[in-house]
């Protein structure tokens, strides 16, 4: 085992791929500068050359059809987009090409793109630059979404992705980048499908997707001691929900709440939801809980946007709620536990701007 | 040479009778999808196929019968294509507006405006990475000009250096607006060559120039030239889709469709061809009887393809 | 009260909203041309002129934008689009720019902006020509989304669209165009909020968007003398539900069954169930069930397509599942009620293609 | 004109002072926001704002805190929108990248790069629709240049000769890329005079230049001459994003950043002013001052308005 971070288990996914095959090229605007993409694409230049490490004009509609093609002529590409606001302008190429193309022509073609979507968060990032838009992608046949939440899936989810034959969008939320544990040094690929138990627990689910699942799991933890136990289900994959892991928590549990990057309105939140009503309504023992973005955007400014995320405090309370914990003191130690010391708009107390 | 010419012609007359019997079965309710003829334009389609070689690759966008067929792709697919069959060169799924016959070096087309441009710009970018010698090429229209993202495919062709030919297939319409109501009074070419490409403008409607001209770019291409944009000025016979005339809508002058008429490519074609004595006129016999033969066998083709059962719903999205 | 399809419905609207206020204008491509977007924007031209009834370049995602700053300057653009498909190019400006504008600037702008966006289905439509995106647009704070599905609400309702300060989407299902009824004569705005019942019943809850509308209606009048009554609750507006309508439906009827004419997964759908769930988990007497599109798309091949669409048939059974109608024959007899006659890939038997 | 090409140079001085202040202080961690200074690139935004009139509308990108204040955009508001202050000009929503100030003229910046491009079109077909008389104005980068809906915009505005100057600031950086390894080798002036457009070139930094070459453009525009094109190459001197340099980057040799400190627009207008006795060096000490107290009260201003409490989730979406 190596200690790795997300973003440093990233860079390493994209190396090994290039490595292990030579069709492979990373393409994106800043790939190849100094910044490297939040040090996601370190070093790659220098090792696999200017061509298959390349910066591109900003044109992300016309530069999407590219890998697009790239792909159709056998090319491995992997676009990279700083944020995934900018997908909004190449949803044309990857909604009505590139997820539509294999079924389009009898499935005389396949589209190896890999898209990689940073959803940016906090310090002033404000509404054009924040959104984590994979339900717009999710509810599109034909593209296959994931939310690697840890070092070790960034890496074997990236590899997957770029192996899958066909089109893959993997959504990375800026706040993981940091985040660090010891992965197996042996980067493998790690399915792309199929949710993973992080954290057992009898009285709630809490089913998280990206980030997410870090709130969860420190909600889950501070919980614990006064002897509420949550079980944390990472969703990992959108698009292709793995209903049996997460019914089967589910029927444990008897309590569901979903937590999601996104709007909780018609976000992915909304889907976990309604499967897992259609499937297991008589096991629900509580009205299912959504925690998400509300209806709105968060402002640059951090005094106004500072209610706008949800915190492990806003989350325990509503999984307090949800387990139907009334004992007054017990929920004030509880949000006493998950309250904050950092400002809201960063990911940890060192950062100091920009990004 | 005047082998390859009648050729051309040969090319030319498929796509004609081919259109011409899609045309006039479609009333029969078994084409059941938009239909965007290009008759009037077949000598854009036959005279750039006509510059490329086995393994360069061509992208179409709706009116792509032509392009299939100048290619050699097969009629019979073609057909079954429209008529929903299984046997179609899309299995089905795609119609008239999205067709494919990778083998013949036609990738595909599809019908959102534009869609394609970039995906031919990609090609070339792969065949430029591995060293290929494959040239690409994408056929749209002028309305398909004032698409951004045409712009940006030339803008990034042209920095790369990328072997890709833009065809552009000028017949002064979208759909029924006028290109005087879309676009500023300039040329197309010149927006492309301030791009960076090479650029040139041709007769559409006369084979051999347009054969002449694609051969001068495509060529440049394939030898490191670079990225070229060829604007072809043709005419569309059709209603923009389906199989009539647009003339009783009156939008055109009757002048102007009589003129349309005597610009056939088709005609011109054969009086050239006669004009040079490359070919006579029991050349042109023997051309009709063969391409008649070869419409009948492709619809033949088409219905004796079964019916296709209805498809499970969410098949082939993607690999198992 | 007199006689108006759904195209004449439309039509009159615009004619009405342009009469009424001089900072209206009609843009679209093909909006003057003889097709007049399927009847519906016939004589504008020749009423109000050339400037005020535009064609345009086949530029969707600039002319969005054109559209959203000529709002900011005080007009009241309508933007048309043939085929819902195209927004895809337009997205940026709309979601990014439109849906935003008010609050990234503290409320200083408003955008009076109306986009109509038509979903096509059937006569080969296929993939890239048939979509229903209105999930993507609802998801996305700052937009309203409406789907008229009767003649009276597409002019009520377009109508209101055009007098919002804000922009509003009105998604115009194809299928609903030949649709008549009599209408009141004087034309008026009608709410963009608010669901409707279209038609009282106890057994079940049918919530219904835009054409699934009408094939609710069909089921539950084709049902109804089996003993069977259904309640049809017709949605109208996607990213503001109108909770309250449909608790009381569903408390009343125990049951319900959402129908959305685009896929199902993680569509608009979702979110009603999701909504429903959370506010009125133990009013249901069985799972809720969702009726739209699988997970893929319609092929262009009649006969290949045949079983993507939801039709009243499938519609019945599901609803027979989900009141419990065991009865063999009874169900027996309820489906070949259901059953239709004309063929599946167009709108009426009169229907002779292209379109 | 002396009083004038001063107001140039003190507008200039403002900008400098004001983000060289905001550079100070933004370690202090009360800007809690991204922050693309123009330090450098000042004599495009006051050179062509100095061409407009009260009426015509300007939009800017994400560098865009010269435009706001070359119009006259309040000082204090700039400052109190990045200290997140609800007396900002956005009332703290939109931090330095969404700013506006329309009393001032200026519409609005965004920071999706082309966003606002089309938007002032709109502002500039409306205009036409009514008969105004106004300009409007969008300034964007070189890298802006390559995304598609700058290329439709121009299409549209030059169909319709709509009063619109599209202002571009070559600075031949986006981010960290420079302009060769986004565009192949050719004018953007040539681009947009091949879509119709009237285009003009000039030195960025030269204050006096640019407001010449914005004059006639404008007059032109305003005058029913349609819309042109403004290429104004520059220099950026500070990082991309963020309050210091690039250099320590190493991406240009230090010749380049020497060369660049040599082109400073205030320098150059400051030898200008006084080498045509426009100005004497009291002139420059007393409006060193004045900015200089501006700029204090501009923070001053900021740091005075109360810190505002969380705002409701979903406020401010809609009318009510
Ligand atoms: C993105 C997009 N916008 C609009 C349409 C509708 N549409 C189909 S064909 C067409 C006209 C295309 O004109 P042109 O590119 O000149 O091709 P032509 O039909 O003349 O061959 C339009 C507007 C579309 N299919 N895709
Ligand atoms: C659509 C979009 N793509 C990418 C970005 C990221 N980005 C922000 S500024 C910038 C460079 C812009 O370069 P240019 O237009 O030359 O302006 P400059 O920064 O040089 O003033 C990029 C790529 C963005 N904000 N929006
Ligand atoms: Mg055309
Ligand atoms: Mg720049």
């Amino acid at each position: 085992m190596s200690r790795r971070s997300y973003a440093n288990a990233l860079a390493e996914a994209l190396a090994t791929a290039m490595e292990r095959d030579p069709a492979v090229f990373v393409v994106g605007e800043g790939v190849p500068d100094p910044g490297a993409i939040f040090g996601t694409t370190r070093g790659l230049r220098e090792r696999f050359g200017a061509d298959r490490v390349q910066d591109m004009p900003i044109s992300e509609g016309a530069m999407t059809g590219v890998a697009i093609g790239a792909a159709l002529a056998g090319l491995r590409p992997v676009m990279v987009h700083q944020r995934m606001d900018f997908l909004l302008l190449a949803l044309d190429q990857l909604l009505n090409n590139a997820a539509k193309w294999r079924y389009m022509f009898g499935g005389r073609f396949s589209v190896p793109l890999t898209v990689r979507a940073i959803v940016g968060r906090g310090w002033g990032q404000g509404p054009q630059h924040s959104q984590s838009l994979q339900a717009l992608l999710a509810h599109v046949p034909g593209l296959e979404v994931v939310l690697p939440a840890t070092p070790a899936d960034a890496r074997g989810m990236l590899l997957a992705a770029i192996e899958d034959p066909d089109p893959v969008v993997v959504v990375e939320h800026r706040w993981l980048y940091g985040l660090e544990e010891p992965i197996p040094t042996a980067p493998e690929a790690l399915p792309l499908r199929g949710a993973r138990i992080r954290r057992a627990g009898r009285d709630a689910t809490l089913a998280a997707f990206s980030y997410m699942v870090v709130e969860a799991l420190e909600v889950a933890e501070r919980l614990s001691p006064l002897g509420i136990e949550l079980e944390v289900v990472d969703l990992r994959c959108a698009s292709s929900l793995d209903l049996p892991t997460l019914l089967g928590s589910v029927r444990r549990t008897r309590r569901l709440c979903v937590l999601d990057t996104a709007w909780t309105a018609f976000g992915v939140s909304a889907e976990v939801v309604a499967a897992v009503t259609e499937h297991a309504l008589g096991a629900l023992a509580a009205p299912p809980v959504r925690i998400g973005l509300p209806r709105g955007y968060p402002a640059t400014s951090p005094h106004l946007s500072a209610g706008f995320y949800p915190t492990p405090e806003t989350i325990a309370a509503a999984v307090l709620d949800l387990v139907g914990a009334a004992d007054r003191s017990m929920r004030r130690e509880a949000l006493r536990r998950c309250r904050r010391r950092t400002p809201g708009d960063v990911p940890h107390a060192s950062f100091s701007g920009p990004f | 040479m005047t082998a390859d010419d009648r050729a051309l012609y040969r090319s030319m007359l498929l796509i004609r009778r081919l259109e011409e019997a899609l045309a006039r079965r479609y009333p029969e309710q078994e084409m059941r999808c938009p239909m965007h003829l290009c008759i009037g334009q077949e000598a854009c389609a036959v005279g750039v196929c006509s510059a490329l070689r086995p393994g360069d690759r061509v992208f179409g966008a709706h009116r792509a019968h032509g392009h299939y067929l100048a290619l050699g792709g097969h009629p019979g697919r073609l057909v079954a294509e429209l008529y929903g069959r299984a046997s179609g060169c899309s299995g089905g799924r795609g119609g008239s507006m999205h067709l494919t016959d990778p083998a013949a070096g036609f990738v595909a087309s599809t019908p959102i405006v534009g869609g394609t441009v970039p995906l031919a710009v990609g090609v070339a970018l792969a065949e430029s990475m591995r060293g290929g010698h494959g040239v690409a090429v994408c056929f749209f229209g002028d309305g398909c000009f004032e698409e951004g993202v045409v712009h940006e495919s030339m803008n990034f062709a042209a920095l790369r250096r990328l072997p890709v030919l833009f065809a552009c297939e000028n017949n002064g319409w979208a759909v029924n607006t006028p290109l005087r109501e879309r676009q500023p009074e300039r040329r197309l070419a010149d927006v492309a060559r301030a791009h960076g490409l090479a650029a040139r403008e041709a007769d559409g409607n006369d084979v051999f120039g347009v054969r002449e001209a694609a051969r001068e770019l495509v060529d440049r291409a394939r030898a490191g030239g670079g990225p070229a944009f060829l604007e072809l000025r043709t005419t569309r016979l059709t209603e923009h889709c389906g199989p009539g005339s647009d003339e009783p809508l009156g939008l055109r002058p009757t002048s102007e469709f009589e003129a349309m008429r005597r610009n056939c490519p088709l005609a011109r074609a054969r009086a050239e061809l006669l004009g040079r004595r490359a070919a006579d006129p029991e050349f042109f016999e023997a051309v009709e009887e063969e391409v008649a033969a070869a419409v009948e066998e492709a619809f033949a083709f088409a219905e004796a393809s079964p019916v296709p059962p209805p498809e499970p719903p969410g098949t082939g999205l993607r690999a198992a």
